[in-house]
Formats: C-alpha cells, structure tokens, sequence
C-alpha cells in the first residue's frame, strides 16, 4: 500500500462552497425526480420503478460520499476503509434477500 | 491516593498545544482514520438493520402495513432537510477551514437545526403510524420499520449533540481554524447519517412492495 | 455408489444439475479400473488403520449410532462419510507424520548452529495451495450429488407421508392420509418411501433417526421436509432409537422417540388398529379410571377418540397401552410407570408441560389401569 | 522500568489527571498498553478457572448414566455460561491481551493510537463479563446455549431473566471489542516505526491486524441481532416472535453471519503467536511469509461467506447448502497453506522443544485434526448426521482448545519473561504441556466416537444402554487430567513471582522488536524509535551476515538507541526520526497521563446494562437506571474529550 504520502494531495483540488451549493442542487433534483418517478411510473411501466430508485439512490449516496466526505480528494485508504465495509454490508443484504425470499429454490423443487 | 478524594475537576478547553498528533505510518490524522474505519463498521450495523427489514418485506401479516400508512410527500420533506444538513455541514467545514469563525458558527447550528426538524418531523410521523394502528409491536412490519428508522434517528439525535457541542466549543472561541479536524470529522458522521438516510428512504419508502 | 435414490430415473431431464449429469462428468475423468486402484490402495491403508481407529471403535450395539445405515438416504450418506473420512485420514496422516519427523529430525542438537535460512519457496507453496483444493474438489463433488439426491421425492415414487410436529418435549406424528394420529413411536413399513412433513408447535427441535439418514430441524413458522426408504431388510433391527438433536429447552434430553420398521403386514394391522376409536371401558376398575379421566381436566389437553376428551396440548392416549414406551420414550409403558406418571408428572419429567394435578395415588393407578387397556 | 528512570514532569503543570504511580488506582486509571494487557490477561485467565470448572462439572454430571448430580436447568446453565465464558470471556479478552501488550512493541510504538480508549475497552469489557455472570448471583442463569437460538429465547419459552444477563452482557462486551478493535487498527496503520512496512510486520501485529478487522466488521452485526432479541424481550417486537410473525431463522443467519467471523477472530491471534515461536526456537525465518499473509487474509475474508454452514439441517435449500458448503470447503485452502508453512518452518531449522515450542507444535498437530472434522461437517449430508452430536463438540474443542489455548498458553509462556521479567519453569512448563496434551485428547477425542454413536449435546443425562458409557467415562477423567494441568500451571506461575529465573531483554534470541527492550520494559517502549529496514529485524541485526544474502526484498538492519540495548550489547546504527520529543542520551518522554474517565465510562454501561435487567424483571421504570448509565458514558467523553491533553 503506498497510502504513506497520500495525504498530500489532498489539499489541492478542494472543492469550494459553490461546488457543494451545486451539488446540493443536484442531489434536490435526484430527490424531486425520485418522488416523481413514484408517482409517475404507474400501471405496466411500474416494474421500472425499482430499477431507476435504486440507480437514482446510489448516485446520491455516490455524490455525498465522493464530495461531502471528500473521499473523491482524500487518501484512497479511507475509500479503501469504507468501500470494504460497505461491500461486506451489501454482501450480507443481498445473500439474505437471496435465502429469504426463495430466489434460491429450484423452480419446481420444495 | 491524595487526587482520588478531590474528584478530577473538569476543564474546559483542551490546551491546543498538543492536539497535534505525532508523527504517523501514513501522514494521516489518528482520529479521522478512526472514524472512517468506524463508519466501515457502522456500515455492518446498518447493514444487519437493513437485512432484517428485508427479509419480512412484503411478507408482513398485519395491517395496516407500513406503505400503506406512508406520507411521501411529508417524508420527502423531512428527508430533503436532512439532504441540506448535509450541504450546511460542508459549509461549516468551508468555514472554520478558512478561519471564518462566524459562519462556522452559523453553519452548525443550520445544520443541527436541520436535524432537528428531521428528528421533529419523524416523531411527528411515529405518532401518526401509532395513532392508526402500527407501532412497535405490530407484526413484523411495525417491528422492523420502527426498529430500523428509530435507530437512524437515535444516530442523528447524537450527531446533533455533537454538533451543539462543537457550536458551544466555538462560542467559546475553544474552536479555531487549527482545530477544523474536530469538524471535519463531525462532519463524516453526519454525512454518514445523511447517506444512510438516503438508503433507508429509498428501499423503506419507495421501493413498491 | 448409488447416487439416485428411489427407484431409476428419478429426476427427469436434460437438467445438467441432476445427479445423473454430474455423476457422468465426474465419472469420465478417471477410468472405472484407475478409480477401483485408487479407491482400493486408499482403502487398504485406511483399513488397517480402522482397525484400531474411528469406525471400528463406532459400537454396532449403539442404538443411535450414524454408521450402519437402514436406508436409501443414510446408505448415501455414509458412502460419503467413508470417502471424506479416508481423504481426512490420508491428510492427518501425512500432516502429523512428516510434523513428527521434522521435530525429531532437526531437534536442536549444537547450541551455536545457525541452520540455513530458507525464506520461502513459492513452487512448493502454491504446489500446496492446489492440492489440497484438488482434495477438495473431491469432496465437494459427491457432496453436492448427494444434497441434490436428497432434496425432493422423485416425482414417480409414491410415498407415505407422515406429518411430524414437535413440541416441548414430545412428538406427535400424524399420518393424515391413514387417519392416525400418535406420539412419540412411529411407525413405517420396510421398503416403503415415507416424506415427512416437519412443524413445530412451538420451539425448534429437530428430527432424526441415525440409522435412517441425517437430521432436519423442526422449525416453527415453516414447513421443512425428510424423505428416505427404509430398507426391506431394516424390520428385523427395529425399533431404532432417537431423540430430539436441537435444544429446545428444560427437558431437551429427555425428548426421545422410537422408530419401529414393520413389515407391511405388520404395519398394516397396526394402522388398522390406530384408525379405530378407543377401547370402551370393561370391568368396574377400568370404568372407574375411565370416569376419573375423563371427568378431570385430562380431556382438555389430551385426545381419546370416542371420549369427550379432545384436547390436543398433549399426546393422543386414543392407543396409549399400545406404545412400548410413555413420556417420549422415557419410561416403559405399564400399569406402575402410568400411575407414578400421573400422580406426579413433574417429579418424573421436571418441567414438563404437564402439571401436577394432584390426583392420589390410587385414583391415579385406577386411570393408569384404563389407559393399559386403550391398546 | 530497571534501566532508565523517567523523570517525572508532573509536578510542572497542574494535576488534573491522577498521577499516583503505583497501587490499585493507578491500575485504575492506567492507560499504559502494557498494564492494560497485563489487566486483560489477569481477567481472562481467572475466566478461564471459572469456565473451565464450569466444564468440570458437566463433565462430573455425565461421567456416568443417568446421573442426578445436576438437574437440566442446572446443567443447562453450565454448558451456556460455559460456551459463552470460554468464548468472549477467555480466547478473545487473552488474545486482546497479547495485542495490547505485544503489538505496540512489535511495531515499535510507544503505545496505541488512542490510549484511553483502550483503557475504556478493558473497563467495558469488565462490566460486559461481570453482568455476563451476574445471573449466578441472581440464580437465573442464563441457560440457552452460547447460539441462543431464537425463538425460545423469546419471553414466552423463556421467562426467566436468565436471557436477559446473557443478551445485556454481551451487548456490553461487543462495545468493547470493537473499541479495542477500531484501536489496533488505527495502532497498526499509523503507529508503525520507520521502515515498518506492512509487509515488514510481523505476524503477530498481522493477525492481530485482520482479527481487528474481522470484530469490526461482524460484531456490529451481532450487537444488532442482541438489539433485536431485547426489544423482542422487553417491548415485545416481533423480530423472532413467531406469534407476531417471526422468523426464528433469521437469528440464526444473523448469529451465524457474526459467528462464524467469530470463530476465527478466536483463531487468528493464536496462528500469529504460533507464527512468531515456531521461527525462534527453529532459529530461521518464518517459512512463506508472504504466503502466510496472503492465506490470513484470505481465511479473513472467506469467514463472510461461510456463516450458512452451521444451519445445513434447517431447510436451507439445495442450492444454498450446496454454495455454503463449497466457500466452507475453500477456507481448508489457506489454513493449508499455514500449516505447511509452519512445519516448513521447522524443517531444516533447528529446533529448541522449550514449553512454548511445544505449545505451537500442539496448536498445529491438534489444530489440524479439529480442521479435518471442519470439513467432515463442511460436507452437508455428513454434517445432517453430525450436527449437534458431540462430533462437533469434538471439533470445536480441537480447533478452541486444541488450537487457540494451546497457541495462547504458547504466548503465555513465550512473553511472560518480557512481561514480568522472569520466566516460567521450562521443566514445570513440559510437565503441563504433557498433561495437556494427554488429558485433551482424552477428554474430546472420545467425543468423536460419542458423536459417530448418536449422543447428542447439551443433553444433561442420557440412559445406560446406548454404548455411551465408556468414553464418557474418559472424556471426564480427561476432563480431570487438563484440570491438573491447569494447576500445574497455576503453580508454576505462583512459583516464577516467588523465584523465578530472572530474565534479560532477550532470553529467547527472538526476531522482532519486542526483544530489543529491557524485561519488563519501561513505561514509554522505546526511548528512541527504532527504525526498521526489513522483516525480523532483531534477528538480522544479531546476525548480520545473513542480511547480505538469501533476502529477496528485506536488507539492512535495525536501529536501535544505544541506551536502550546496552545490556545486550548491540551498537546503534543511527538514530530513527520521530515527533523529535526525545532528548538523547537523557530520556524526557512524555507519555499520556492516566484518567479517570474510561474507567467511569466502563462503569456506566454496567449502570446502563443493570436498567435493562432490572426493567426487564419488573418495569419500564427502571429504564431510568439505562438512562443515568448512559449519561454517565456521555459525561465521560465529555470528560474525557476536555481533558488536558499531555504528551
Ligand atoms: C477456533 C475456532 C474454529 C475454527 C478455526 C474452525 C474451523 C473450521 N470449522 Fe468449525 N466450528 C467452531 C469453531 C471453529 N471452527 C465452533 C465453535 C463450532 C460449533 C458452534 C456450535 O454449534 O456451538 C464449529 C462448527 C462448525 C460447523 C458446523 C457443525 C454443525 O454444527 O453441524 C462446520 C460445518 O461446516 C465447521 C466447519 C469448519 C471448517 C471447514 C473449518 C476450517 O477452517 C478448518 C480448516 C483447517 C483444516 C482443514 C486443517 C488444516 C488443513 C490442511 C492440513 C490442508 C489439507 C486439508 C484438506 C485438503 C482437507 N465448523
Ligand atoms: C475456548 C473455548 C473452550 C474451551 C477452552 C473449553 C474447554 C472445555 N470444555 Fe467446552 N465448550 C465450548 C468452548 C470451550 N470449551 C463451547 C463454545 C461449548 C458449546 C456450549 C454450548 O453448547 O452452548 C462447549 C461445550 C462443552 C461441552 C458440551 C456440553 C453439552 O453440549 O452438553 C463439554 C462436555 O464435555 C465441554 C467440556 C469442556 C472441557 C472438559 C474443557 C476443558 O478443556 C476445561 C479445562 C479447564 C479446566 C479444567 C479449568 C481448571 C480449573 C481448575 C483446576 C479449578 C481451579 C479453580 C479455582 C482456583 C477457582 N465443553
Ligand atoms: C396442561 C395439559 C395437560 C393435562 C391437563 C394433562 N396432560 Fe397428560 N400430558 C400433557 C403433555 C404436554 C404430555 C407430554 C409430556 C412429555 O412427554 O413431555 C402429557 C403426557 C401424558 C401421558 C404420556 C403419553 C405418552 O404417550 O407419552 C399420559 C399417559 C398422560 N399425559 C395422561 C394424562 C392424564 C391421565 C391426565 C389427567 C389426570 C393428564 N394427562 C392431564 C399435557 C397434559
Ligand atoms: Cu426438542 Cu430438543
Ligand atoms: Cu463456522
């Protein structure tokens, strides 16, 4: 790992307080679109509905990590840290969706 | 023993002379790998909360269920004030790192009090669910949609507090731009909560069942 | 090996899980004649060290024991224990023997002796990354086979099917199709593919009999599943023995069952008998048990076909005298066992789920003296 | 602290932080790595007599058919505080020992990267043990198993508070793990010497490295599952309450999904202690040493994918039983990989079979059988015939005992000299490795054939005519053997503080940094930092000769302040850079100050713990208690975080 001097690069490219305004604008328009979409996509074009919330949610959860939490400036052994975590979190709600709600079962079988 | 009887009396500030940390492995500060490796595992913690939603999603046997009683455009609301906080926790952050103590100071309470609306508006929302007949102990629905977004909220109350007590810090003028590591990293949890928020809104509220 | 159980063809289809399919694509990579070689040489140094070793230390007279298997499923299973074991035993052996030889070897001998200071040797160490993932992947194979054999009845076998619910700390076991409905012993015909159906009434337990196969937990909320084949020869070992294998709470040791592998003559004179309702009480002794009974609080909990008593907190006493044991196979049934049972059920079975309900010894043996007769 | 007196600073500045140096508060407030190891330490081993005589009294009960010593409840207690004890009161607070003590020394620091922490963790941990136990003193003990299947953990099957103490006091020992846990980590990326690469590590600071990963990230899921199970108990949710529609399965996905992370947190910390004696008393390098980090942290990262196999009878479905058991299969691979490092480490070496020697070669000979038994269960339809018989008693007991209190008691005997500054008995040490090793294997290799003949566990008696009788009989005079052991043990420790053999900076010619410094060492480790140029630095440094070849990516040697080794008689090469807070030749080192606040901290999650057992007994009320011991933890951040920070 050559985290060692990673910390000075940090500083350089530090986004400032119109960035974040911007993004702040950006994210309000995601949530505006999400709550649209809910409302929008009714009838057959509902089974869409999961598949855009969760791109539109993870693209907010990415901009907030990347630029609120700075990971996008920072040391990559924080994204290292945390992206870990977050993996295995993922890995365990997924591998439980999974057991739970019988995507696992042979179709025909038990 | 002479310093047992006389309780350690608590001071106020901290000395900034040694807050700096020593040298390191890696050139970076102790406490904020501390907390980034800390949100690695609330991640897990979250995760496990999340999970245990999941698995009675949709299978619930009580009514009514959560989604039936859900408010969209109210829980949008109070979501997009946790959004901002977010935004006036960066500023905050801006702020002291320019030594700009007044906005600093102004930031953290925007953003405490943004929180605050959020915690206000979810207590609103829980008595409202209780009132029509959902609470804690309603079937696994109840259970498991006030167990995990309780739990969020007892995350953000305390990041409140943490907040207040960095705006009680700066007042004091304890705060100064040597010391903007103390939001910065206030300022991770914060946005932490703020993303998981962001999970817990999409997957709890919007996803159809 | 037989791999498919039931009768052949079980598993219809090209579907390239099937055991059928996996069997072949395992069974091209080595001749029939090169396996028998292996199998054989492993097998020969196994045995020899069996011989004062694990399986011939397994006592045959072991009620409960896993290795001598009664059916289809258990037979399947314990192929496959061999198999695992001999791969376990080859490795021990290997690992300790060259540990033991090293150690003595290169005991230090000269106090001032550097040895030479080998870092490493990385053509060895990813040699012995692979092989023990080549061992591996033999276990794995049959493995899987197996699980996948044992999952559901193939859909042209016709099997009994028996409903198992456990409870604190007993079991009932209905046959819903023969109208039965009993605790604790169950019954099965040699040769004959029984499925259960596994429920609980409260708690999880788990259901088992060694000699018939392995264990599925009887968990509340769901509806898991058993099948096997008892062999046509396993009537003459019966009854085979078990008890409950998940602690489920005070008397968990003490939540025994009985299998009794009948031949279909014999099961089916049984089953005749168990589909009729209880005996009428003959003789003033037994009417006055009988009153007792039935006059007391026993009817809420218990069921006797024919009688006011329908309750169904506690094993059907419909053909209670008919069971070899009382009290989930802790005491021998008889007039001596039931009365001491029923004056006092927790100081026999502390915890129980049934009360003490303070009948006196006497009126306790004139009940004991009706159940004996309700075979 | 011999060698170099420290010259006190404290009376220049006002004392705000207590200073007393010695006596029971200064263990109190200490917030020295080392003291807080030997804290550890102590607490683990008492846990361990308490345990273990747990176990001897099970073993009493089943020594022979039908055995009325014990009822079930009775008996059914001991086998829960037993497992739980063993667990998380015995193999991870020794294990946290070791890392307290050793890591910083192994890397060169002059503590961790947040001393009061680690004090608050020991403090917690305390609290968590002691409301653990505090069911014996209720007489509801806790009687559920160390799993605690849902759902008769639920208030209706299990009234009694007993639950209750085990739910509150492991919920207070997960908050101290993973404080200690987020600790080393912070410790072991930041507070490297100079020179001290990741690769550079030695094993030890390494398992002790993804043994903090791996609490970090499964204890969260546990704390949550316990979370769960108390609002089930306390405010009747429904999260495995199946009346409310509960699933009792997902406890177990839950637990297992933390468990079995669990079992090689209890692993992993003994695989490094046997990594770091097998080298010395081979006198060569660890064979493999990439190999060997590669294969810790891939068991690390396999242990999330595995959980599944605990529950292949319960319905899980072919395909899933048949993914669980593959990745279960897979983790066989790397432990592989160690084991045949490790006896590569002894060939061509040459080995000295002192008492921690021997310990190691116990781990690895009785680690493999118990690894082998793994992967028996690791088959699914084998494990349908294993499960929950005294065949997987077998296992664990091979890979706990066998493996982690073997390489523990391997650690003990191996540090105790750096520790204490003398050291243990070597011919009383063989004495109890003998006893040991034969009474272990009497006591739990029968248990192999009790489960082949169907005896199931946690079964308080079982009836005379299953063919059971006999290897009962031995696994409990086995059971008698290791308690001897234990005492041989005891005496040989109690003889060591009374005249035991004194104990330079290096009795062992050891590798790593730890050896470089004076036994016991002082307060501040290293009067200077040592800079580091390769793996086993210590070890080059005595023999440098043997840098110059054979070393593909490692060369040079150590740097040591001369001060510091003189007793050794090693020169120093150049002084390491740090802080620049040291004066050479005088030592000045300012180390952090004691406090009172981890301790109060400690304290208010036991007031915190005692609110929910009391509200859970009688009322809601005494959830006011929870609230002042929270607020006590609060006020000592507080505190804590406003205390004058010095040195
Ligand atoms: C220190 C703790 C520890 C460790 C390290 C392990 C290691 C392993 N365990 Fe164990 N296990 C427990 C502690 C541990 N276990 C406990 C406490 C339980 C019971 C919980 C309870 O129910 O109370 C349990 C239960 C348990 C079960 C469930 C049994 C059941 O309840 O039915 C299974 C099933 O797969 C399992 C498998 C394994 C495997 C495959 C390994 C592997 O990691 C082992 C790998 C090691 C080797 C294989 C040996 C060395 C390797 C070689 C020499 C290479 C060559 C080998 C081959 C090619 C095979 N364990
Ligand atoms: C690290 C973990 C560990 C260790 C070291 C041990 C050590 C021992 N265990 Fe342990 N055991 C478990 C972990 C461990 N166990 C777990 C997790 C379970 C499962 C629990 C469950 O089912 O929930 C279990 C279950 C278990 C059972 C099964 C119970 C059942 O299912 O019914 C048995 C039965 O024999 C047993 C026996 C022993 C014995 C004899 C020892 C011996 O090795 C103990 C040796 C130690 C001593 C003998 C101590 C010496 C003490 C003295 C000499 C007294 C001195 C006293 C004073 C001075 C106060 N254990
Ligand atoms: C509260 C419910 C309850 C009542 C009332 C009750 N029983 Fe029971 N009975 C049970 C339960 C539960 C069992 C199973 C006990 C066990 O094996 O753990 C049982 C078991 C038995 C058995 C053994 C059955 C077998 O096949 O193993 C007999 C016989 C019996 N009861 C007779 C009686 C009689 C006679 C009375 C009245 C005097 C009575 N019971 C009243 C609940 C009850
Ligand atoms: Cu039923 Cu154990
Ligand atoms: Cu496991």
């Amino acid at each position: 790992m050559s985290v060692v001097h990673a910390a000075d690069h940090a500083a350089e490219h530090h986004p400032g307080a119109r960035d974040y305004v911007i993004i702040a604008a950006i994210l309000t328009a995601i949530t505006a679109v999400e709550v649209a979409v809910y409302y929008i996509l009714q009838g057959p074009t509902r089974a869409l509905l999961s598949p855009v919330l969760i791109v539109l949610s993870t693209l907010k959860f990415t901009l907030v990590v990347m630029y609120y939490m700075h990971l996008k400036f920072d040391s990559r052994l924080f994204t290292t840290i945390f992206v870990f975590g977050l993996c295995v979190a993922i890995f365990m709600i997924l591998a439980f969706v999974a057991i739970f709600h019988g995507f696992l079962v042979i179709p025909g079988g038990a | 023993m002479r310093s047992v009887a006389a309780a350690p009396p608590i001071t106020p500030a901290a000395p900034p002379a040694h807050t700096e940390e020593h040298r390191t492995s890696t050139g970076l500060n102790n406490r904020k790998v501390l907390m980034w490796t800390f949100l690695g595992s609330d991640c897990m913690f979250f995760g496990a909360l999340i999970a245990s939603y999941i698995v009675y999603r949709g299978k619930w046997q009580q009514t009514p269920t959560p989604n039936e009683l859900f408010d969209i455009p109210y829980t949008s609301v109070s979501a997009f004030a946790l959004l901002m906080s977010s935004l006036a926790m960066v500023l905050a952050l801006a702020a002291i790192q320019r030594g700009d103590l007044k906005r600093l100071k102004i930031w953290l309470l925007t953003t405490a009090g943004l929180g605050l609306i959020f915690i206000g508006g979810q207590i609103y929302e829980f008595t409202g669910f209780g009132a029509e007949g959902m609470n804690l102990s309603t079937g696994t629905g109840g259970t498991t949609f006030f167990v995990l977004t309780g739990f969020h909220g007892t995350h953000v109350s305390l990041g409140i507090i943490w907040l207040l007590s960095l705006y009680t810090l700066a007042r004091r003028g304890a705060l100064h731009q040597g010391r903007s590591l103390d939001v910065e990293i206030a300022g991770l949890y914060w946005h932490f909560v703020d993303i998981v928020w962001i999970i817990i809104f999409t997957v709890v509220y919007l996803l159809p069942v | 090996m037989r791999l498919v159980r039931g009768p052949a063809h079980a598993i219809a289809g090209p579907n390239p899980w099937s055991p059928e399919a996996l069997v072949q694509c395992t069974g091209r990579s080595m001749t029939p004649r090169r396996r028998a070689l292996v199998r054989n040489a492993a097998l020969t140094l196994v045995l020899v060290l069996l011989a004062t070793g694990c399986n011939a230390l397994a006592d045959p007279r072991a009620p409960q024991s896993t290795v001598f298997p009664k059916s289809d499923w258990a037979a399947l299973i314990y192929d496959l224990y061999n198999k695992v074991f001999i791969m376990a035993v080859l490795v021990f052996v290997g690992v300790e023997g060259a540990l033991l030889l090293f150690i003595i070897r290169y005991r230090r001998t000269d106090e001032n002796r550097l040895p030479s200071q080998t870092h490493g040797n990385t053509r060895l160490e990813i040699l012995w990354t692979i092989l023990p993932a080549l061992v591996l992947f033999v276990i794995a194979i049959p493995s899987i086979q197996v699980i996948f054999a044992s999952e559901e009845v193939p859909p042209n076998v016709s099997a009994m099917y028996v409903r198992v619910i456990g409870h604190q700390w007993w079991w009932e076991f209905q046959y819903p199709e023969l109208g039965i409905s009993t605790a604790n012993e169950l019954h099965v015909p040699a040769g004959q593919t029984v499925r259960f159906d596994l429920q609980s009434a409260d708690v999880i337990h788990s259901f088992w009999f060694p000699f018939m196969g392995g264990k599925v937990d009887v968990v509340p909320m769901r509806v898991n599943h058993m099948w096997y084949t008892p062999d046509a020869s396993a009537a003459s070992a019966s009854p085979y023995l078990s008890q409950c294998v998940e602690f489920c709470g005070t008397e968990h040791a003490m939540m025994r069952n009985r299998l009794f592998v009948d031949t279909p003559e014999q099961f089916n004179a049984w089953a005749a008998l168990q589909r009729q309702d209880a005996q009428v009480p003959q003789g003033d002794d037994v009417q006055r048990g009988a009153g007792l009974l039935l006059g007391g609080q026993c009817r809420n909990c218990h069921t006797i076909k024919g009688t006011t008593a329908i309750g169904v907190i506690g094993p059907n006493l419909t053909h209670v005298g008919s069971r070899s044991t009382i009290v989930s196979g802790t005491l021998d049934t008889n007039v001596d066992n039931l009365a001491k049972w029923i004056h006092d059920p927790q100081s026999v079975k502390p915890g129980a789920k049934m009360p003490t309900l303070g009948f006196s010894e006497a009126d306790a043996r004139s009940m004991a003296v009706y159940l004996m007769t309700l075979k | 602290m011999a060698t170099i007196a420290v010259p006190s600073p404290i009376a220049e500045r006002r004392v705000l932080r207590p200073i007393a140096p010695t006596g029971v508060w200064s263990w109190i407030t200490t917030i020295d790595h080392k003291r807080i190891g030997v804290l550890y330490g102590t607490t683990a081993f008492i846990f361990f007599l308490i345990g273990g005589l747990e176990a001897l009294l099970m073993r009493t009960q089943l020594i022979r058919p039908n055995n009325t010593l014990l009822g079930p409840d009775q008996f059914n207690g001991l086998f829960t505080m037993h497992g739980t004890t063993m667990i998380f009161l015995v193999v991870m607070p020794l294990s946290a020992a070791f890392f307290n003590y050793v890591v910083p020394l192994q890397i060169g620091a002059r503590d961790v990267a947040f001393p009061r922490l680690n004090a608050f963790s020991y403090w917690t941990f305390l609290s968590g043990a002691i409301l653990l136990n505090l069911g014996f003193v209720a007489q509801t003990v806790p009687d559920n198993g160390w799993f605690s299947y849902a759902n008769i953990t639920e208030r209706a099957f299990s009234p009694s508070a007993g639950q209750d103490f085990w739910v509150v006091g492991l919920q207070v020992l997960g908050v101290a793990s993973l404080a200690a846990a987020l600790n080393f980590l912070v410790t072991i990326v930041q507070l490297r010497a100079p020179g001290m690469s990741l690769m550079r590590m030695p094993l030890f600071t390494w398992t002790t490295f993804i043994t903090s990963i791996l609490i970090v990230l499964a204890f969260p899921v546990i704390a949550i599952a316990l979370f769960e199970l108390m609002f089930d108990r306390l405010f009747g949710t429904n999260f495995f309450n199946t009346i409310g529609g509960g699933d009792p399965i997902l406890w177990q996905h839950l637990f297992w999904t933390f468990g079995h992370p669990e079992v090689y947190i209890l692993i992993l910390p003994a695989m490094g202690i046997v990594s770091e004696i097998l080298p010395v008393f081979s006198r060569k390098p660890l064979f493999g040493y990439p190999f060997m980090v590669y294969a810790v942290a891939g068991i690390a990262f396999l242990s999330f994918t595995v959980w599944a196999h605990h529950m292949f009878t319960t319905g899980l479905g072919a395909i899933a039983t048949s993914f669980f058991a593959a990745s279960t299969m897979l983790i066989a691979v790397p432990t592989g990989v160690k084991i045949f490092n490790w006896i590569s480490t002894i060939h061509g070496g040459s080995l000295k079979l002192t008492t921690p020697a021997l310990m190691s070669i116990g781990f690895v000979s009785m680690f493999t059988i118990g690894g082998l038994s793994g992967v028996m269960h690791a088959s699914p339809p084998i494990d349908t015939q294993h499960q929950d018989t005294y065949f997987v008693v077998a296992h664990f007991h091979y890979v706990l005992f066998g493996g982690a209190i073997f390489g523990l008691f391997g650690g003990i005997y191996y540090w105790w000299p750096k520790i204490t500054g003398r050291l243990l008995d070597d011919g009383i040490g063989k004495l109890q490795f003998w006893l040991m090793m034969i009474g272990f294997n009497l006591t739990f290799g029968p248990m192999h054939f009790l489960g082949i003949d169907g005896m199931p566990r946690r079964i308080y008696t079982y009836p005379a005519n299953m063919g059971w009788d006999m290897w009962n009989l031995v696994a409990s005079i086995g059971a008698y053997t290791l308690g001897l052991a234990i005492l041989v043990m005891i005496f040989n420790i109690a003889k060591t503080f009374i005249n035991g053999e004194r104990a330079g900076a290096d009795p062992w010619d050891g590798m790593t940094l730890e050896w470089t410094i004076p036994s016991p060492p002082p307060a501040y480790n290293f009067a200077v930092i040592p800079e580091v140029h390769s793996r086993d630095p210590f070890w080059l440094q005595k023999h440098p000769e043997l840098a110059s070849h054979e070393l593909t990516e490692s060369t040079g040697e150590i740097t040591i302040g001369a001060q510091h080794v003189g007793d050794l008689g090693i020169p120093a090469v150049h002084a390491g850079q740090d802080g620049g807070h040291e004066a050479h030749g005088d030592v000045h080192v300012h180390m952090p100050d004691p406090s009172y606040w981890p301790p109060i901290a400690g304290l208010g999650f036991f007031i915190a713990g005692l609110g929910v057992l009391i509200a859970s007994a009688t009322t809601y009320a005494a959830l006011g208690l929870t609230g002042i011991g929270l607020l006590t933890v609060l006020v000592a951040i507080y505190g804590w975080s406003l205390e004058p920070v010095n040195g």
